[in-house]
Parts: structure tokens; C-alpha cells; sequence
């Protein structure tokens, strides 16, 4: 097949951005339906629209998920993306590579697939991004055999993942690593084989700044959190001092329960711990002067999800505090009454949050059987429309 | 035959030895130039993260090329981040500088650390899926070239979190983002009713439309679209092939600023729209860019420091927002969906 | 008649708060009505329930409302409750009043009903507690006489009220009684006869510290502000100094804006004008110091209301700003077509904040023909769910 | 015959010569003592108002009383206020402190003004209206007796505000007080056949309940209702006397705090729910009086000079004001209604 001209598209190769135009051409010139998505990509920049059409269900045997199925719908025009599957490979956490493996994974999709990729997908996967349907069983055979598995699509648990956390980072609260591969390792079952109303997202971040986005993600979020006081080293504290940190002005006017009290004169911070609310500001802006306590764990948020059907969602509080250690029992048995709950309650397409808005949180913790505390609310309901159980009326 | 349910590799055989040594001791990071993070460990351990830009849709050469890097100046070791960045894992302080010589001279863009712009999360667009009303990584591609020199700064009032969805679907966090650029279509499906009767489940179909438009059309064995209630969120479309939502002529782009993630000092929050539309006009989508210029150019101009995006706009109200960038407000800046109650000024006091 | 005991009710003649009791007493003494009212009122003590059924339809001749019919389920032991209709009054504005006047109102209801009364009711009439329907007629008639008239009651305009404004409040930025006055006369038929969906309300308060509560109870609260900047007197902000106020603390630090700089060594305090929201607190805390600018007006507000159904709505901004004055014919023209979009749009009880709230507020301004400003929110919208109207779009 | 239509009579005219010379001159105010009010015009007059609480419940002899009150030191003027006291109006301030002793005299409370408690506002309870699931007028005696030393005080953090209505309609502005105290059904409506069949409009009536709770039964003429799904409400009784709500063992208390109305600082704000039932004990409510009393002494020792109870609570959080008050907290706090997504805690930070 000729070269097709890509005007509109060499344009994007200018400029001091890395330019994935370059990338798709560096995979075209050896494979030929990396170069027919070139051009179908000027087509759509000529046309205004994309030319994929809706997915069929395509996959690998014993999976129910993992692949995305798409038919390009000029397949005339664009033979080699008549299939353009994509395939989720479940990434390590944290996405930590060495390079033999990044390398494996390029040889065998080298041999099977476009030679493109996303590194990585919104939820975390390793993308192979573009492959016919009679390639799908051998790459998956092959990634298998590499140590790889699939991750999730479909209406079922997707690929959980997770800040840097103690691999990297000096404020991790817990093993945000460990919890993503041991759920994920635990829940093989759910990730592979559709089996809920609608999509599930894990996501766990070491602390509340929440380097995962989980609150705006994922259904349940663990973000770390610790249950004593922060600890300040006030030789630390002058350090910052000195080195002219404005203390009061860039943390303590910063802090949002004004917690944080700056003595000018001896260059000390003390911090009134039961008003803390473990924001993470102080320890960011200092983080040599200022840690999180030592009692460490996660709260535990349920509900995150994007925009479609009934809003998005951010993931509010259902337990303000939880030990993580391994196996993690807690959560799990927690998790394990959730599923059954939205399992039998959730409409089709209806993710977790949506489903609670529906039902009420007070059903919800009812039937899951988790404690009410404050914690879970911003403040308590302005309605007086509050349901009586049976036990609780006079007969 | 192969494994099922083998599950992902271990990350413990994936670190390198200065994190398997150092795991959950660090103790503080410092950024020593843009770009670059310093970790120190309780034990004195240090390790130097040196953060790249990346364009996410990469061929497996450009994963071999890093690679190649990693093996140079990281032992074989290398990670991405959260948003699609590359970082170089050095744990030999020497081997920071030369790294950095050789990433520049390739023209690797190192940055996106500490109060800069980092990289644009993005998703699909017309490179792969059924459903966007416009590119992402060409949009991206644009609107890093225009901000660049962000990427490779530390000096911003705080973090810049940029992202890009290309549907409502908004796979990503487009919704919770300081800048989010968002696709948007503008116009009812068009119902095909041959494709309907060739096995979409209309009751389904009907439920999935948030605003209720669609009702079954048994005579037809098909649905009607009330195009009055229908507000294009492509939710149908989603369900079913035969409710066409793709429209060049009026798909575009939706611009919403404000959000946030962390916790940190204020609570995390969405994104709020602030202009309704700009058309698609690849490839360099000249509207698109220059008003995400223009809104940050604000910020940094009026922003006290250490403020977020939306933590400035809550601080000098959103009627000051449009006034300083001149945005005109329309009547599709105001809600009208379920939650728009707590949308209302419910005060008698505001600016003007 | 017997007098019964009512040793309950009796309890509450103790304590230092005025007593409703003796005073239901006192009218007892020489009316059987009230007499009957305190028995029932005792057995509901007793009962711990109420005794009074559902009001039938009653009133007077040409008017719709104006009266709640009243009658127990024990009318056999308490016959002369068994009829016991209040009468609402419409009160002038602010509730001012001539002692001749009020000693006339008690002559006709010491004629014609118990003797007790609501000065005033929760909208501002002020309430005859208590007649049979036969005496109806005869008390309005001779209320007509003097000069007084019905307030609303069902499904029509309630009487409007107002704070004290311009009369003794220095704070007031337009004439709320006049406004109340006028808008109450324009509106008699709207007020008299029920015509709407559901009830409708105004309240006018002349500045942001919503002495009426209206931005909570009324469809409609018009509440003074200014256009121009607050006016500071520095001699005056030295008296405060010097008298030992705050001025930092109190003042600047409150202001929610933080639009007040105060020099402590001139004990001088500057706005920044475009900054200032107009929330009164400063005026509030340094009357003699602070007062509103000079260009006056009020915001409209729409929508407020108390829980049943959707649940309760406060008052949110309409118009930032319109000039008000006689015959506020900006006002009646924008509120006449609220009215017909209410009256076309509305479901039965369902209050006009409900209904902008269930059409969105789009299209509400949209066929009202009201400008969107950015007042109008607190914050634009979350969602992307914006509706293109057939003439913004390409076709 | 009588006039229809002929309106209120004419504020102008009921104005005492001070007001109408004054009018829309006031200068400022004062507070010379609890009770009083001192306005000063710019042309230098001065009005003192002396304000009294009444039970507003009150029988004409009350009004000839304070009639005659009025004449001897106001000239024949007086008003009320929004809160239903009693404003006696002398513009000579000779006169100010012999009213004060007849009052006291008589036993009329003076209080209300500036940093105080003010009257509660209330509603009909079993005195006259048919849906009351409590008193107004008793417990509004019960609590102000228990409060009374408030009214005469000026020294409060800030000015309040309380509230009480006897059921869910919340006749008065229950739902932004700084406390509010609220008569409230636990048990669903009873449904009374025959009446239905009498004349209810069967379709409003389904249409009236907000949880769609009550379903027409086509067979039986008349309604059922889902008591999983009721909550009470009675707004189904409000639209038919066939459903019954009273319930003499269930009926009771609920108190609310936090709720605001003025601008000033913060944005008008709803009460929230802090005690969700506290039983009807006749004559005076001593759970109901003990709970009020013991959140405002609450509020009162640990709130700052200028806050309202809301702003406290706002301030502190209301995890603390639940553990500083000791209130429990249940699940009946948490909201389930439409806008309850709004209430859940959307972060990770938090106190305990
Ligand atoms: C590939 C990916 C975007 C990307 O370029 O990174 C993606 C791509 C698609 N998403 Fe997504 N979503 C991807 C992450 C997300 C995220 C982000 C996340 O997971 O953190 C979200 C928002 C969070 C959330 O779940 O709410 C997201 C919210 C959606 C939704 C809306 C769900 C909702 O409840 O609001 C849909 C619609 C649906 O499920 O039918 C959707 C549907 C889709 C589909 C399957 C299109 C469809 O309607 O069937 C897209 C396939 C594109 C293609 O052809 O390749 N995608 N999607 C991401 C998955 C890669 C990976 O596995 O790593
Ligand atoms: C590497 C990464 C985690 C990962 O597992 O990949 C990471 C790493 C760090 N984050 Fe983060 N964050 C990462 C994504 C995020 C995200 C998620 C996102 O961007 O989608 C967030 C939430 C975004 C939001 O709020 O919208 C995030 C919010 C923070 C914050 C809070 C910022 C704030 O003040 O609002 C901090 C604290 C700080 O920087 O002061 C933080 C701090 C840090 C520290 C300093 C933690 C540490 O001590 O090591 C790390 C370097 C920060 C830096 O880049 O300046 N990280 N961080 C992610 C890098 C993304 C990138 O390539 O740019
Ligand atoms: C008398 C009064 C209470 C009082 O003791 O002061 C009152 C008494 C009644 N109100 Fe009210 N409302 C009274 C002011 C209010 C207020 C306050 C206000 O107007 O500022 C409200 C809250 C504000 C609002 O309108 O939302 C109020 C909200 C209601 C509601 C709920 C309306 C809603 O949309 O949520 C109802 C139910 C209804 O309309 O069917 C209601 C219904 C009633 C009825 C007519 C009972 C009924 O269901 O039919 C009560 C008659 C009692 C009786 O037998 O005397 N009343 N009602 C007040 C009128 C006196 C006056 O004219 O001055
Ligand atoms: C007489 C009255 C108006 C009327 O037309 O009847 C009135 C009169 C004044 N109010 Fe008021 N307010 C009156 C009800 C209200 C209400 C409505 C209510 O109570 O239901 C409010 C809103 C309540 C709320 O926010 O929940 C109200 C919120 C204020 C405020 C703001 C308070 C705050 O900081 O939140 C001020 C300013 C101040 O006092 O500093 C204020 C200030 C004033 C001033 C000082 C205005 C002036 O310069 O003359 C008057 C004396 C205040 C005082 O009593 O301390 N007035 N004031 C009402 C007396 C009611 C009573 O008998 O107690
Ligand atoms: S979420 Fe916390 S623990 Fe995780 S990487 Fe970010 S700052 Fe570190
Ligand atoms: S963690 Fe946040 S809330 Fe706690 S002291 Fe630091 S800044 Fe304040
Ligand atoms: S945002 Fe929409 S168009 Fe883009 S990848 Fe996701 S589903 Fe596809
Ligand atoms: S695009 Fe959305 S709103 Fe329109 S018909 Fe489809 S699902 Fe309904
Ligand atoms: S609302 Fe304003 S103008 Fe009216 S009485 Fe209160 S303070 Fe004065
Ligand atoms: S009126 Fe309110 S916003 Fe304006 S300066 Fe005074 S305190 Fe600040
Ligand atoms: S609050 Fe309820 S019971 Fe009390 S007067 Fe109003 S409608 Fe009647
Ligand atoms: S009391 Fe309220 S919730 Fe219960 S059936 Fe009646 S209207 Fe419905």
C-alpha cells in the first residue's frame, strides 16, 4: 500500500512536546496497522469524527474481559484496523518495571500487535493498543507465560492501583503496594469474569494527598491516615525557619482547623492534635519538620466515579479508620458485604455511590452492618425525614 | 496451555535494590532542580527520581529507548507515574547530572515535579474508541507545546493538574481537575431503528438515559428520543450502536476548571464548567490552547502562593473568576441537573 | 358549664415567661369558647395528642381565603369548640400600630370570637383564634369598617410583610414598608382569592441581616444592598478604637471577604471596595463607624421555602441589584411573568423554587427572560449537562 | 356592605411622629441596657424601644394592657416584631425608665436585643391546628422559663435564635435556626377507606407523598401505603384527613442546631438534625428544655465572641460537637433524602 499523505497530523510533529504522531509513524514502519491508523487518524482529523465502531465481544478463553474490541467502520479504506482491539494488561504496582521485563513485553507485542501502546491507561493498565482478532490467544498465552495477566473491563472488578507509597515515599501511612497486589491477586475472579451490575474501582493512596486521584475515581479508595498526633522536630522546624519559610503564613494561616500554632520567638510549632484533620498540608510544605503520627492505617471511601448517569461522585468516609495489615481481613470481609449488597440491590449500570444515593446511607449501613459515626458526613441531614424501624417505635 | 488468573507480577521483584533496602524508611524529599526529587531515607540512603514527560501513546521503541536510559544510568530500573510520566530511578548521585545531559539532548522533557504543570492525563479520542467528540492526544500534544515552559518550572503557586477526556465518560479524573478540557457532543442521537430491532434491549436503553428522553416505541419495535429533554450525554450510545451521537459538525470542547484531588488544606472538589464550547479545529485546536492559556495565565498573574486553581477562585468568588478572565457567563454555566440546589447563591451577599 | 380542672395546663402559669395559659385563662373568664379551648387543650395534655379535625372550607363573601376552618373530634364534650375558625388579619406593615387602633380590633373580637389572638402569626397577620362560622361574616365586616382587611391563606399570594427598615433601622437601603404596602394593594385579588398552584410569598428585609427571615420563608425575598462601596467614618473608627473594640479580631477578621485592611497605628480601616460582598458585618459591629453606599437598592431572591416536599429551599439571587422605587414597576413586570410561568409550569403544591428547580434554571430564565449572571450561583455547574438550544447549533 | 379588597390600612398613618420625622434618617444604634434599643437620626432625635416577650398567644386584655402601657409613655404608638415581641416606642427619654419599672413592675420581661436570646418563634401545636405531633405554646413556655435568664443578657457570643414548630411543615423559619425544636410523627399514616372514598383526589393524593410511598388501589377505591418507604412526613394527611398521622405513643420532639438567616459573615444556612426524637411529656418537656439548655451552655462555653451556634459548630466541625456535647450519633443523623449527597464527607481529613 502507497503512503498516504498526513498533513494535519505532521503538524502535531512540531513543537517541544514528545509527539505521539512520531510515535505512531515510528511503529509504522513496520507495521502496517499502525500505519493505517495513521491515516485514519488524519481522516478523522479531516472529518471531525472518529471512525471506530462500537466493540464486539472479543477476548481470550477463560477470560470474560481484559480486551477491547473495535472494527474501524471504513474497513475498506483502512483494511489493517478493521480489527484494532486494545488488550489491558494488568501493570505491577505502582508501575515499577525493570527494564527485561518492559522488554519482553515489547518483543511480544512486537510480534502480535501495532507496536503501540499506552503507558498507561487511565486505571493503570499497560495498553496494547491495537491487534487483530486471531492474535488476541497468543499474545495472551505469551504475556501469561511472561508473568503477565490480564486487567479488567466489563461489569466487573477493575484493575486496582496505587500511589508510590513506602516504596518512595516519606509519607505513606501503609503498604499501598502490598494492599494493591494482594486485592488484586485475591480478586482474580472478579477482575476477569464480569459479574456485577456495572464497573468496581479499587484505588489506594498512602495518604490524603492521594497521589492516585482514588477519591474521584474509585469506588472504594483507601487513603492512608494515621489516628495519633503529627510529629514535629522542632530543630527542623527552626531549620525551615531560617532558611526563611514564612511558617505562619505558608502553613499555619494554610491549615484548615487552624491547628497549628507558630511561636515566633523560640521558632516553634505545636500543633493542637485534636483538631488536626490530618490534611497533609503542614507535612508537605515541611516535610523534614513535620510527619504523620505513629498509629498509621487507612479511612476507608466508598462511591467515586466520573460523570454518567447520575453525576459524578467523590468517595465519602465509611470507616475513618482501619489497620492495614496483611491479609487484610477487615477490609475484605467489609468489601465482601458490600459486593453482595450492591449485587442485590444494584440496577444494571448503576455503579456503588449511585446505588447508595438511591437506597439511603442509613439502609446501606443497616444491611452492611458498618457503625454510624460523624465522620462519615460533612454534617448531619437538614431534613427531618428520618425513617423509624420497627424496634424502635412504641407498638 | 497457558495460566488464567495468574495475576499481575510481583512488584517486589520490580524495585530496585535501593527501595527493596529502604522500603516505607524514607524520610523526607527535597527537590533539588525541576524535574528531580531527592529522597532520603532514615539510613541515609539516597535516591534520585528524574521525572520525564511523556506523550502515554508510545511505540515499543520508545519503551525500549528508555529503556535503554534505565539500564545506563538506573541499574535497569525505571517506573511511570500516576500521570504517565517516566521516572528514571538513580540511585547513584553521580549519575544524575549525565542522565540529565543525555534526556536533554534527546529531548526528553524533564519536569512536572513539585509546583509546575505535570502531564496531561488523557484518554482515547479519535485513535481508538466509538464514542469521543474530539482527539485527546492531539489536544494534549497542543496544549503542552503551548504551556511548556510550566512543565519545567517549580515556581507556580502551586501544583497545575491538566487533564483531558473526550467524552463525558470522562475516563480519567477530567471532572476533579485544576484544567480539564473535555469533549462534547451537541446534538440528539439520531435513532436507527433497523440497528434497534437487530438486538439492542430497549428497557435498557430507555433506563440508561439520564434525563428520561428516551421512550420505547413498541409500534416500531423501536425507541423515540424526546430531543427537547436530551442534553448529549452519549449515555445512550454507550448502550446501543443504533443511537448515532457522533456529529462533526457541532462536536467539540468544553472547558471546566477548579477541581481538585489531594486533601490537602481544602477539601478535594469538582471541576466546574466555564466555557460551554469551542469548536474542534484540529490540528492544533488554536481556541482550545489559548483559552487554557488565557486561564492560567490568570492564575498566575492573581493567585497568592501556594493556591491551588480552584482554591484561588473559591477565595475571590466565581463572579470575580469571570470578570478577571472576561468569560462571558451564560445561562449553560448554571446547573440544572440533580444536585443544582446547592449550586444556587442561596445569600444575599456576592461581588460584582 | 362546669369548670373543669386543668392541673396540667396549670403548671405552666409558673415561671418567669409570660403564660399562655393565664392568658387563655384570662379570656376564659368571660367567654365560653376560650373556656372550652383550655379544657380540650388540657385533655390534649392529657392525651398527648391533638383534637382538632381537618378545616373544612368556611370564610366570607368574595374572598377565597383568609380563614382556617377549625373544629374538634370531641365537639360533644367541648361544644363551644366545635366550631373554632381563625381569622387572619392582614397587619400593616412592620406591624406598627396606634393603640386606637389595636383597642378596636380587640372591641370587635371581644364581640365576636374568643377573646384570644396570634400577634402575630408566623407570615405577619395578625390571627383572631377562635369563632364559629356563623360569626364570620359579621367580624370582617366590622373589621372592613375599620379600616382592616383579610390576609391570605390556600393556594394565592400570602400577606407580605417587612422588617422595620427606613422607620427605625439605620441600616435599611430601600423603604421596605412601602414596598410591603404597595405590592400588598397592587396584589388584593391575588391575595384574596386562590388562583396558583400553591402558596406564594414575599418578604422584604432592607438589608443582608434578613430581619423578616425571608431568604428562608418567602418564594420571593427582596432584600436591600447597595450597588457603590461602603462608607467608613475614620473619627468614628477611632471612638471604637478607643472604647477598646477589637477592631482586628472583630471586624477585619470576620469579614468574610477579607475585604477590610485596618491600620492599627492611625486606627484607620480601608475597604477594598471590589472585594466587599455586603454582608453587613462590619456595619453591624461599628454602626456609628460603617454604612452602606449611597446607590441603594435590593437584590431579589426566588425560591425560599420550608421542608415539605423536595425538601426546604433558601432564597437564591435572581436579580443582584434593581433600583427600588415607587411604583417599582421593574419588580411587578419581572414578578407578573414569574407568576405566569409558575401558573403555566406548576404542578399542584408545588412551590415556585420546586418547580425552577425540576425545570432547571435554564430554561426558567430562558422563558422569564432574565439575564444569567454569575451572581445567580455560588459556583458554576459541575456537570457537563448543558442543553443547546436548535439556534446555537450548526445545523 | 363592607369593602372587599380594601387592603391593610396605611403604615403611614400608624407611625408615631418621631418615625415619620425620621424616617430613612437613622444615623446608628445603641444598646443603653438588655431590652433597649437607642436610635439616633442625623438630625440628632433619639428613639428608645423597649422590648417586651409575650407568650403571642395572648388575650385581648394582654393587648389593652400593653395599650394602656403605650399611651402612658409612647404616646399611643407600639409594634411588634418579627419575633412577636412587643416594641414599646418612647421618644422621650425621661419616660424610658419609669416604663421599665412598670414593667418589671408588672412582671413583662424586658430582653431580646443585641447579644441575647430572643422570643421563639412557634405555631399553633394543639391549640389549633390538626397536624401537630406536639404543643408549641407549652414547650415554648417550658424552654423560655428555662431560658429565661438569656433574654436579659447581652453578653451572649452572638444573637439567639430558636425556633419551634410542631410539625414537618415548619409554620415559621424551624429550618435555619440556631436551635430549632420541631414536632415530629414516627409511625406512617393510618389510611381511612371510607374517607378516601369520600372525595379524596385519590391522584393528588399518591402525588403529595415526596418518597412515593402511597400507591393507588384501583380494587379497593382507595390507597395503600408502603411503610418501608414512609417517613412520616405527613404530608399525605396535610392533603387528606383519611390519613391518619397522630399517633399519641410515637408523636415527639426532634431538635436541630446550626441554622442560620443573616448574611452577615456566613452565607444563610439550614439547622441540622441533632437529636432525632425526644418523647412528648407534657406540661413541660423536661427532656425537651434539658436538651436545649444543654446545647446552648455548650455553645456558650466554648464558642468565640461572634458566633452563632451554626458558625461554631462549622468552625469546631460537627465530628466535635457531637463529642463535646456527647449528643449520640445514629444513623438517623445521616441524610437520606434527595440532596444528601451533598452532606457526605468527600475527604480523607476529618477530626475524631
Ligand atoms: C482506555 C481508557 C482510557 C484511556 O485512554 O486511558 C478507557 C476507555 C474507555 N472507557 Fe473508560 N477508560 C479508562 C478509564 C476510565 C476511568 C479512569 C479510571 O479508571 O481511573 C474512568 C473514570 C472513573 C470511573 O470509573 O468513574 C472511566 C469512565 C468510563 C465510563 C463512565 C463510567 C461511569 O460510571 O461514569 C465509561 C462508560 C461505560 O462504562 O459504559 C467508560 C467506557 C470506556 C470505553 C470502554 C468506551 C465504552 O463506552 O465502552 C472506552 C474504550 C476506549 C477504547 O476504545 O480503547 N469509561 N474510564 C481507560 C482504561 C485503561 C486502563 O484499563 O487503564
Ligand atoms: C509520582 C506520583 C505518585 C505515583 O505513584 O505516581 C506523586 C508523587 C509525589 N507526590 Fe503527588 N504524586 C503523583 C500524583 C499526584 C496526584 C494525582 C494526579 O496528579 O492525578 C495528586 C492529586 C492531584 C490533585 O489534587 O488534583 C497529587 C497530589 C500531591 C500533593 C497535594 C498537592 C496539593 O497541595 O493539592 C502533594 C503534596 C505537595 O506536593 O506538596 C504531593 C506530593 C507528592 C510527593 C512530594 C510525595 C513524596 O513525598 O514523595 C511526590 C513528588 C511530588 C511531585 O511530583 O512534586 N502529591 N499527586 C504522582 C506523580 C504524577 C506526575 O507524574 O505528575
Ligand atoms: C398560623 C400559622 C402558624 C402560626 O401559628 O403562626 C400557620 C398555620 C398553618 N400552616 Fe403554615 N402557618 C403559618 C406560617 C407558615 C410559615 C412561615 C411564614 O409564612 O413565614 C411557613 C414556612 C414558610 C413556607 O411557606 O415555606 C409555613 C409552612 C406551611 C406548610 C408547608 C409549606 C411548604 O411548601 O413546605 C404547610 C402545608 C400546606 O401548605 O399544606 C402549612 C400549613 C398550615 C396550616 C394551614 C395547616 C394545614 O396543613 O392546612 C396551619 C393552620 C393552623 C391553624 O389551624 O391555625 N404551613 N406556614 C402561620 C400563618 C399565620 C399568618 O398568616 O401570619
Ligand atoms: C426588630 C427586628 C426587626 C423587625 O422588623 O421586627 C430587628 C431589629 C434589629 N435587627 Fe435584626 N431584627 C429582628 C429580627 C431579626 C431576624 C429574624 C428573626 O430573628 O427571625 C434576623 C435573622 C436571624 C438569623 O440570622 O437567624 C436578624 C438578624 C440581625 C442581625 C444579624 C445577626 C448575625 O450576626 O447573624 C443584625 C446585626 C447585629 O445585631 O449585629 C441585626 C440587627 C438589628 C438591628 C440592630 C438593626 C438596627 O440597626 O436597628 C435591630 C435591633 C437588633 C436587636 O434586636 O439586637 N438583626 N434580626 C426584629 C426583632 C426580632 C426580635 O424580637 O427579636
Ligand atoms: S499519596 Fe501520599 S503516600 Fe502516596 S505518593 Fe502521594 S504523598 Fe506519598
Ligand atoms: S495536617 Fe493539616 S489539619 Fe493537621 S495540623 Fe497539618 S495543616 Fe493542620
Ligand atoms: S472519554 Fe469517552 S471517548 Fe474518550 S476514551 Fe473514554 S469513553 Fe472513549
Ligand atoms: S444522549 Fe444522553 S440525554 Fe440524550 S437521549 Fe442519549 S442518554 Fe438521553
Ligand atoms: S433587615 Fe436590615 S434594614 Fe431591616 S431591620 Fe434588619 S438591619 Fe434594619
Ligand atoms: S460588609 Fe461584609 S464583606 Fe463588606 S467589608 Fe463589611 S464585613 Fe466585609
Ligand atoms: S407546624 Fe404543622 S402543626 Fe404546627 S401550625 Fe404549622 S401546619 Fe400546623
Ligand atoms: S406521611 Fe409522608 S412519607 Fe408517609 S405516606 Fe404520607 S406523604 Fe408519604
Amino acid at each position: 500500500m502507497p503512503d498516504k499523505k498526513t498533513p494535519k497530523l505532521d503538524e502535531l510533529e512540531h513543537g517541544p512536546w514528545p509527539s505521539f504522531v512520531t510515535e505512531i509513524k515510528k511503529a509504522a514502519v513496520r507495521n502496517e496497522s499502525a500505519k493505517d491508523l495513521l491515516n485514519l487518524l488524519e481522516r478523522s482529523y479531516d472529518d471531525k469524527r472518529g471512525h471506530w465502531k462500537h466493540g464486539g465481544i472479543v477476548g481470550v478463553r477463560g477470560y470474560g474481559g481484559g480486551v477491547i474490541g473495535r472494527y474501524t467502520d471504513l474497513p475498506e479504506e483502512y483494511p489493517h484496523v478493521a480489527e484494532f482491539h486494545t488488550m489491558r494488561v494488568n501493570a505491577p504496582s505502582a508501575w515499577f518495571y525493570k527494564t527485561e521485563t518492559l522488554r519482553t513485553l515489547c518483543d511480544i507485542w512486537e510480534k502480535h500487535g501495532s507496536g503501540l501502546t499506552n503507558v498507561h491507561g487511565s486505571t493503570g493498565d499497560l495498553i496494547f493498543l491495537g491487534m487483530k482478532t486471531e492474535e488476541l490467544q497468543t499474545t495472551y498465552d505469551e504475556l501469561s507465560d511472561a508473568g503477565f495477566d490480564l486487567g479488567g473491563s466489563g461489569s466487573c472488578l477493575r484493575s486496582p492501583s496505587c500511589c508510590v507509597g513506602p516504596a518512595r515515599c516519606e509519607s505513606a501511612c501503609y503498604d499501598t503496594l502490598d494492599v494493591c497486589y494482594d486485592l488484586t491477586s485475591s480478586y482474580q475472579d472478579e477482575l476477569h469474569r464480569p459479574m456485577w451490575p456495572y464497573k468496581f474501582k479499587f484505588k489506594m493512596s498512602g495518604c490524603a494527598n492521594d497521589c492516585v486521584a482514588a477519591i474521584a475515581r474509585a469506588d472504594c479508595s483507601i487513603i492512608g491516615t494515621w489516628r495519633d498526633s503529627i510529629r514535629i522536630d522542632q530543630d527542623q522546624v527552626k531549620a525551615y525557619a531560617e532558611s526563611g519559610l514564612d511558617i505562619q503564613g505558608m502553613v499555619c494561616d494554610k491549615c484548615p482547623t487552624r491547628a497549628l500554632k507558630y511561636d515566633h520567638e523560640k521558632k516553634e510549632l505545636h500543633v493542637i492534635a485534636e483538631d488536626c484533620s490530618r490534611c497533609m498540608h503542614c507535612i508537605n510544605v515541611m516535610p523534614k519538620a513535620v510527619r504523620p503520627g505513629k498509629e498509621k492505617g487507612a479511612t476507608i471511601l466508598l462511591g467515586g466515579k466520573s460523570t454518567i448517569v447520575q453525576s459524578a461522585f467523590l468517595s465519602w468516609v465509611i470507616v475513618p479508620f482501619m489497620k492495614m495489615e496483611p491479609p487484610y481481613t477487615e477490609l475484605k470481609e467489609m468489601v465482601a458485604k458490600i459486593w453482595d449488597w450492591w449485587d442485590e440491590n444494584g440496577k444494571t449500570r448503576e455503579r456503588l455511590g449511585e446505588l447508595i444515593y438511591r437506597m439511603g446511607m442509613t439502609k446501606f449501613l443497616r444491611e452492611v452492618g458498618l457503625p454510624p459515626v460523624p465522620q462519615m458526613v460533612f454534617r448531619p441531614r437538614a431534613n427531618p425525614y428520618v425513617f423509624w424501624p420497627q424496634d424502635e417505635i412504641v407498638k | 496451555m497457558s495460566k488464567i488468573d495468574g495475576g499481575p507480577p510481583d512488584y517486589k521483584k520490580l524495585l530496585p535494590p535501593i527501595i527493596t533496602e529502604n522500603y516505607g524508611q524514607w524520610k523526607y524529599h527535597e527537590i533539588p532542580r525541576a524535574g528531580v526529587l531527592k529522597h532520603v531515607s532514615e539510613k541515609g540512603d539516597t535516591l534520585y527520581s528524574v521525572r520525564v514527560g511523556s506523550p502515554r501513546l508510545v511505540s515499543i521503541d520508545y519503551i525500549r529507548d528508555i529503556c535503554a536510559l534505565a539500564d545506563s544510568y538506573c541499574d535497569g530500573y525505571l517506573r511511570f507515574t500516576s500521570r504517565n510520566n517516566v521516572e528514571f530511578l538513580v540511585s547513584d548521585e553521580g549519575k544524575v547530572e549525565p542522565l540529565i545531559k543525555e534526556l536533554e539532548a534527546k529531548g526528553y522533557p524533564i519536569g512536572g515535579v513539585g509546583n509546575a504543570l505535570s502531564n496531561i492525563v488523557h484518554t482515547q479520542g479519535w485513535v481508538h474508541c466509538h464514542t469521543p467528540a474530539t482527539d485527546a492526544s492531539g489536544i494534549v500534544k497542543a496544549v503542552m507545546d503551548d504551556l511548556y515552559e510550566y512543565f519545567g518550572r517549580t515556581d507556580l503557586p502551586a501544583k497545575l493538574k491538566v487533564a483531558m477526556a473526550c467524552c463525558l465518560n470522562m475516563c480519567g479524573a477530567v471532572h476533579c481537575s485544576d484544567v480539564a478540557i473535555l469533549g462534547v457532543h451537541r446534538t440528539p442521537p439520531r435513532v436507527d431503528h433497523e440497528k434497534i430491532r437487530k438486538g439492542t434491549e430497549i428497557p435498557t436503553l430507555v433506563a440508561a438515559c439520564p434525563t428520561g428522553a428516551i421512550r420505547p416505541d413498541p409500534k416500531n419495535k423501536s425507541v423515540v428520543v424526546n430531543e427537547e429533554r436530551c442534553m448529549y450525554c452519549g449515555n445512550c450510545y454507550t448502550m446501543s450502536p443504533a443511537m448515532e451521537i457522533l456529529d462533526a459538525k457541532n462536536d467539540g470542547i468544553a472547558i471546566l476548571v477548579g477541581g481538585k484531588v489531594s486533601n490537602a488544606r481544602t477539601a478535594p472538589s469538582f471541576s466546574r464548567l466555564v466555557i460551554p464550547f469551542l469548536p474542534n479545529n484540529p490540528p492544533r485546536w488554536p481556541e482550545v490552547t489559548a483559552a487554557v492559556r488565557h486561564i492560567v495565565e490568570t492564575w498566575l498573574n492573581n493567585a497568592r502562593k501556594g493556591e491551588r486553581v480552584g482554591e484561588w477562585i473559591e477565595r475571590i468568588g466565581w463572579e470575580r473568576f469571570f470578570s478577571l478572565t472576561e468569560i462571558p457567563f451564560t445561562d449553560k454555566h448554571i446547573d440544572d441537573f440533580i444536585f443544582s440546589r446547592e449550586t444556587f447563591r442561596t445569600t444575599a451577599a456576592f461581588k460584582y
